[in-house]
């Protein structure tokens, strides 16, 4: 009865990373770190077995969000902030489809900062890319949630007096299963983190730093350039020291279980942490590396919980199969007479 | 003692108390048992607005009003004949309602000086209600339950809740009603769980119809003699539940997956208290976490091929249009129920009204057009839920359904339909990559449904301008326009299904009296009160409220005078004026309550004694 | 070489490039230097929707048209009687709109193979543009650009860079005009921050002067003598800056401190922006994280004693509805400015609409009425904003002030009025806590203003219905509909202030143009035109579009037809039916631009033609 | 010029608990634990020395907000969950005013979650009482984001499947300034808590236990019943240790940083936490205290930093020193030419 096509999927083991270009000319500024997350994800899509048509990417509003657009899957380019939204009555109503959320900090942590969060807290299976300028490209340089204190901007010509949002927190303090960080330009690790946020049962949240050059350019250099990436950058490996600064430095905690830097050429790696992405409090302790210690990437927290498209699909079935029924059941629900 | 039988046509009860009297609840079994016994019967609830304000004050007063009648009864009645009043402040309320000479059953055990205080009378009121001419029977409905429970084990608290039962009892007696009814369905409601608390209801029930038989008080007993009402098997239907099955049905007849995406508001909650209760028929119900993302999730949901329906009320709706401008764009079917209320802001929000029309119409930015459709009656709820399904599926739109608080919450007698019976509702979507074109149209202008999962379909939609048939973005100026103009033909296409639009009362004359929504009832009494003073009148009733009708310019010509009746300043007035350019005049009601028949015949008397 | 000097009344000039070219700069320069030259200007900006589209294609052309003439100028005029193409792609964009015979100067040094494939180009267009009559002027304006800034220390690219003041020292000299004012401005720009930079420039600007005077190309130079313009001192002023420093204005009038919460939006992020930049009046600028935070901490800052504005376009108006309704139910003043733009949805983002009209008039839940005023031209934004002030003082009321993308970012010559000269605009805190009523009313409805921080007057308001006078929560049916009225009447009262209603031309006859917004110039200008062929036609402009003016319907009942030309599918129109049940007709143009003069002239001929 | 007018201020110092009541019949269901908190506010208040007229209270909408009707002193019943949003301009407008936020468990974390996010990173000087009694009250009892999994309401008769939040972590995440939680009917807590609330400077949360005894009573009852009060409760004070279940038990760390419990009577209380408010880490690892361990009651977290409507004013003042000026100077700002 459901007319919902009953169709032969595309066979996933012949696709490259060109099926999934819509050739559509890409209209970012040149030089956006867009282009490489782009490229990224197409290059990681193939590997992952999911039919084609089976993959549907929903933005915002954003330059960000101009992402489904090159995608050659199903898309839709929503409204400001409410992609999370609108891919959460898609993947309830369709839990066998693969779901790509594209936001921005905008759009993401702005006005689509409740939706963002209820969709984490839901555990809804969807991966969730958010494309982080610590800027509004599209609206030409408003300051964003992410956008650092006292900067300069259009609309804060004497700096903002905002305290910036920390996504990765944010994403923690509401219970997200999956949580990652990724730099646009770091192409194995962007790909890294992408394939195991596709391979999460909920969903999967993904930061990823990602250089304006118009509006903010340079943004993420403390990181990307020089020696900055190696001391400025700690790397989250399951089951692996917090080892930094080509391993001469670790990442370990005092008597109050706050973070501390351990010289690892004088003191050794056994004071050095070694990382547990299941742990319920070492990914919210990562989050918070402050001054003197670098910044992690890598994925933050990975834990197993229910999607809840699964659990919303086994309510349902769970109800059918005790009392299966059809609408005139409703009708005839409680007292009832008849006329002759 | 033999009593005097006294026959009457249509008689109006009102039940009022305290919230925590169970006043809906003797007002529903009243009309359960009345129905059954074959009166035609409409019913208005109204309840507090607070969750539980405090006991025996004006503020707590819950009351239930039915009219039940031989003639097919239109509305809840005008002013009560008997008032059951549970304590001072419910006399309060709604003695100056009762009809001259009514009848007032006042609980005495609830009038003591405390009482009287909490309800702001300085004295008893009941010598002074006998005086002005009513008929006061003064009953300690509290002491008399009591006595009747006594020896059960119950708390004195629970012993005392049983007293609704009691008027319940003392009203059947009135009437001449059996005990049956109730006493089944005490039986089913208690009997297992708590067989004390039933048989303190039970002997409650008795007492009262006892009393009424035993007690030297009424010399009279009534008798509505049976309505002539269509054969068939019927039940009471509150217009929420009537719009939960309503799409239930509609989901069955398209074979889609129901998805209602929805944020919690009163007076349109029922419906997703009714809805998530319906699992067991594959409803998918998504409680958001507010009204944005219950649009949007329609949006995601409808574009994945489900039946995607949210539902709210005024407030709501304002924070939808953002999203139902992405669904219009996107051309995507859903449906958005206003369970209207009584607004601005906040304003009257357990009240009815219908103050939302041209913010259904008119309240999103852009050209931003879309069919709306209104329920007449509750139990029309169900049938205008199937409409504006067929409609959004039909035409590939978002359709917006209007109800109101009257409607959700008042029931009345529904004929239960075989739903296998209700033509279906086609829905195909597209399979075939070869020449798919996302925004080509077809003989309606809708566009194609082609959803995730379809190989060689893989295609991109959003919020900006989209290219004619390709649907890509385009910034095209005379794109644009052109898909400005098509948006708006498709919907103006709607009205190429309706039926002929009727009338009730003269085919031309004096005046037509137009109305849309839970108006119905009220204007087509006071119709029928103006047509047999033999003045040429008619009523026509709209469903459609955009696109209006086609031949509608041609009906309301045929009368002198065009007169809508609204719970708002003139809505409908404003947009008959608008697209057809007749001069309607509206007469108004913003009291949270619908019209009384009475009070609008007087006022349609008004108009056609204008020049 | 001596050229023809040719006198004209009036030219169009249109400058268009890749978005890097800085075709923006080129305009405001000319216009600027044109307005000191003493003409009237006006000018339309026209970007790309995306920020950076791939450079050289068609999407990624920006373009600067501006209109200067002897006499007042009310448009930009409709095809430029010359075209500056700085590529093929915008060639290939503008060259269809440019006049018959009109002159092109094409940049020949972006004409390569490939950056005529990037434009859609199969072989070079200019040939063809020749032989359809055009007076085509191929220059390699990149070369001579280099050549002229050799031996400076720059790179290519920034070289390069200065071909925009080569283009426009050109059409300096084709137009007469100096070049003071241009390398003035150069030094003041780049002068000591990058002296390398305004040396290109400066000599890039002086080549293409020289190449106009020295190469044999041109036989003619234009000269559009002064216009008769009010003595006074003038500047340019784009709708958004405008609109900014009417609200800074209106605040000093008032004397409130200004409090603006906004969400960045196109095209209304400017007005965010120019006031962000002006903390050193005392603004205060909150960059909220939403429009429903931005109107919600208005309400804030309003029932603080501020002087609250909020500004945005279409969906964020849809978004701010709610908060809206709840600023009306308070009685709160505060101005929302909605600069439209193509709708619905994200629409046409960066082009011009005025389809947001019917959502301002009625996209609220409930009966929620409110003044909604329309500025008529970029420089009427300043005078609109200190109005739209003036009613939310007065009348204790949210208004809504509509502009549109093509207001805000075309700009017009404006004379600079002293601020000290202009009304203030009264305000009186409430202090007084003798018999202090938070919901007493005045002469004019309004209710009392009393802030936080005032001892005795502590008060509760909020979104449910109030009592009359004391603003107490009131669930009471007949004070809801005496408060409906209420907020009615006061909205209806504010066209008590209006002046009396004057149109342009004859003061009866065949037809009446209404309009409203932006479309002024285009429908003064159309409507000259008719009136030179001796039509008796006139033109109303409205700036009150809620409540219209009460004198209204007895003007427009001196003509046999109303006409109303609008950005939309005819809102005004059905407005007017609504209201005043006058059988409007529209002329509509929904293309993202603006109505050209002669296409609106057609269109009125037409209706003048019609029985 | 300002109009605002330049009051003499009444005498806080002869303020009384009664001055605070409006005298409005308060009209909340017998038995709501609402009562206790609006007893234990109006209680609190007359201490603070602040000029009646100085506070405001703004509420959004629920049970719970309708608190400001009870308050004799300014306020505003909002909308649904906007409550922070309008108090936020009011609080950046009127610094010096008192501006009190009352939301519930669905005001703030459903439809309002992102105001009150905002509202928190900002570190707007508002004082944010959430009741939460894990269910929408009002609207007659459907479940809320804080609802525990799998609760059976009128929205979801076969039990919800959303995961809750909790909202101390959905603070600490969105970096506010100032966290507690406290329950209704402890008044010395509340009270305790109140007072420190007050007197910070930024955004104070706090998150007061509510029981709702018509739709979700007893919802509390393991903390407040019996020796639940001892053994499922800590105390968290600063520079103290963290000690219950009478002094027999205390929390301490693991080596990787997790919570654990030790028991005081055998090993001594060495290993266990003294507690500091102002660690970045330790506030985190708090509130994610799970099965097992007792559940935090306190201020989990106090820090300083400059609240944002003062950083406001002192951008403005600043600019205005630098360079005082007339709205004429923007009129006249850039090129101008006189026509005689
Ligand atoms: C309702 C609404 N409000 C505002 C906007 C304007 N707008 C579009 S994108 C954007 C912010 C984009 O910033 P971000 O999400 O960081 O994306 P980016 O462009 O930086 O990738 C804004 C404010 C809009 N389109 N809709
Ligand atoms: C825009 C809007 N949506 C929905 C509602 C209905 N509504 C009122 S209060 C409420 C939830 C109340 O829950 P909570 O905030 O927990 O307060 P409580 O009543 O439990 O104190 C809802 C859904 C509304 N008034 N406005
Ligand atoms: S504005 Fe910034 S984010 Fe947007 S496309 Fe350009 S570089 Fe990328
Ligand atoms: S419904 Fe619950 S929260 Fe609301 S007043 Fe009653 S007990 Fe309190
Ligand atoms: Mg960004
Ligand atoms: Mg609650």
């Amino acid at each position: 009865m459901n007319p919902i096509p009953n169709v032969a999927h595309t066979d996933p083991g012949l696709l490259t990373k060109k099926d999934f270009a819509s050739g559509l000319q890409v209209r970012w500024c040149p030089g956006c770190a867009d282009f490489s997350i782009l490229n990224q994800v197409q290059k990681t899509l193939p590997a992952l077995g999911i039919p084609k048509e089976n993959v549907v990417f929903i933005s915002g509003i954003g330059c960000s969000s101009r992402f489904p657009y090159y995608m050659e899957t199903y898309g839709i380019h929503g409204i400001h902030g409410r992609a999370p939204a609108i891919a959460t009555g898609l993947k309830v109503a369709r839990p066998e489809l693969s779901v790509w959320v594209v936001t921005g900090d905008g759009d993401a942590l702005a006005i689509g900062g409740n939706h963002f969060v209820h969709a984490l807290r839901r555990n809804v299976g969807l991966k969730v890319l958010m494309f982080n300028n610590r800027i509004y490209g599209l609206t030409k340089g408003q300051y964003s949630p992410t956008s650092e204190f006292g900067k300069k901007t259009k609309s804060s010509p004497l700096g903002t007096v905002d305290f910036p949002l920390e996504p990765v927190s944010v994403a923690l303090g509401v219970d997200a299963t999956f949580v990652a960080r990724a730099i646009a330009t770091d192409g194995a690790m962007l790909g890294d983190v992408l394939t195991r946020a596709a391979k999460h049962n909920g969903t999967a949240f993904v930061e990823i730093y990602q250089s304006c050059v118009i509006f903010n350019d340079g943004a993420f250099d403390d990181l990307t350039e020089g020696e900055g990436k190696f001391n400025n950058r700690v790397a989250l490996k399951h089951g692996e020291k917090l080892l930094y600064a080509k391993g001469t430095k670790g990442i370990g905690l005092d008597a109050h279980g706050h973070p501390i830097t351990i010289d690892v050429t004088k003191d050794g790696d056994s004071k050095v942490l070694t990382y547990d992405e299941t742990s319920e409090t070492m990914p919210l302790v990562l989050s918070r590396l402050g001054a003197g210690l670098p910044r992690a990437f890598g994925v933050f927290r990975a834990i197993e919980k229910p999607a809840y498209e699964n659990l919303v699909a086994e309510q349902v079935a769970g109800a059918q199969a005790k009392r299966g029924a059809g609408a005139q059941s409703m009708l005839e629900a409680g007292e009832t007479w008849t006329v002759e | 003692m033999a009593r005097q039988l006294e026959q009457l046509d249509s008689v109006v009860v009102r039940f009022a108390g305290d919230s925590g009297d169970g006043m809906q609840l003797t007002g529903t079994q009243f009309t359960e048992t009345t129905a059954l016994a074959g009166n035609d019967v409409a019913t208005f609830p109204d309840y507090p607005a607070e969750i539980r304000a405090p006991a025996g004050t004006v503020a707590g007063v819950s009351g239930f009003q039915l009219q039940f009648s031989k003639e097919t009864v239109f509305t809840p009645g005008d002013a009560p004949d008997v008032l059951v009043a549970m304590n001072p402040a419910a006399l309060k309320v709604n003695l100056p309602e009762l009809r001259a000479g009514g009848i007032v059953i006042a609980n005495l055990g609830a009038f003591t000086k405390k009482d009287l205080e909490k309800a702001g009378y300085p004295e008893d009121p009941l010598p002074a209600a006998s005086a002005a001419g009513y008929r006061v029977f003064g009953i300690d409905i509290t002491a008399h339950t009591l006595r009747a429970v006594e020896g059960l084990s119950l708390s004195r608290k629970e012993a005392e809740r049983a007293k609704n039962f009691y008027a319940l009892g003392l009203a059947y007696w009135l009437f001449g009603r059996t005990l049956d009814y109730s006493l089944e369905w005490i039986r089913e409601k208690f009997g297992k769980k708590s067989p004390e608390i039933a048989e303190a209801n039970r002997r409650a029930l008795r007492a009262g119809f006892d009393f009424g038989e035993t007690a030297e008080m009424f010399d009279h007993q009534y008798l509505v003699p049976k309505a002539v009402i269509e054969p068939g098997r019927y039940r009471n239907f509150s217009g929420n539940e009537a719009t939960a099955a309503g799409f239930a049905a509609a989901a069955e007849l398209c074979g889609l997956k129901l998805f209602l995406g929805s944020y919690p508001i009163t007076p349109a909650s029922d419906i997703l208290h009714h809805l998530s209760a319906q699992k067991h028929l594959g409803v998918t119900t998504f409680q958001a976490e507010d009204e944005i993302a219950a649009v949007a999730s329609c949006i995601g949901a409808s574009y994945g091929g489900a039946l995607a329906l949210t539902t709210t009320s005024g407030p709501g709706l304002a924070l939808k249009g953002e999203g139902i401008g992405l669904a219009l764009m996107l051309e995507l079917p859903m449906v958005i129920v206003d369970v209207q209320r009584g607004g601005p802001s906040t304003g009257l929000p357990t009240k009815t009204e219908q103050s939302d029309l041209l913010q259904a119409c008119f309240g999103r930015h852009g050209e931003a057009p879309l069919p709306v459709i209104a329920a007449t009656s509750p139990g029309d709820c169900f049938w205008t839920a199937i409409e504006a399904t067929r409609i959004a599926l039909k035409h590939m739109t978002p359709v917006i359904m209007l109800t109101d608080g009257f409607l959700a919450n008042g029931t009345e007698p529904f004929r239960i339909p075989n739903v296998a019976d209700i033509p279906r509702i086609p829905v195909k979507f597209h399979t075939d990559p070869n020449g798919f074109l996302p925004y080509a149209r077809d003989d309606v202008l809708a566009r194609p449904w082609a959803i995730p999962g379809t190989p060689g379909l893989e295609h991109r939609i959003g919020g900006l301008e989209k290219e004619h048939l390709t649907g890509k973005v385009s910034y095209d100026g005379l794109n644009h326009e052109k898909m400005i103009h098509l948006r708006d033909d498709k919907v103006k296409r709607v009205a190429d299904d309706y039926e002929k639009t009727t009338v009730f009362g003269d085919e031309e004359g004096e005046m037509v009296v137009v109305g849309w929504g839970s108006t119905f009832g009220a204007i087509r009494s006071a119709v029928t009160q103006l047509r047999a003073k033999h003045h040429k009148v008619a009523h026509l009733h709209l469903k459609h409220m955009n696109p209006l009708p086609k031949d509608l310019p041609e009906v309301l010509k045929r009368y002198r005078r065009v007169v809508t009746a609204e719970m708002n300043l003139g809505q409908l007035a404003l947009l008959l004026r608008a697209r057809l350019l007749v001069d309607a005049k509206s007469i108004t009601k913003v009291q949270g309550r619908p019209f009384k028949e009475a009070e609008l015949a007087k006022a349609l008397l008004a108009q056609l004694e204008t020049a």
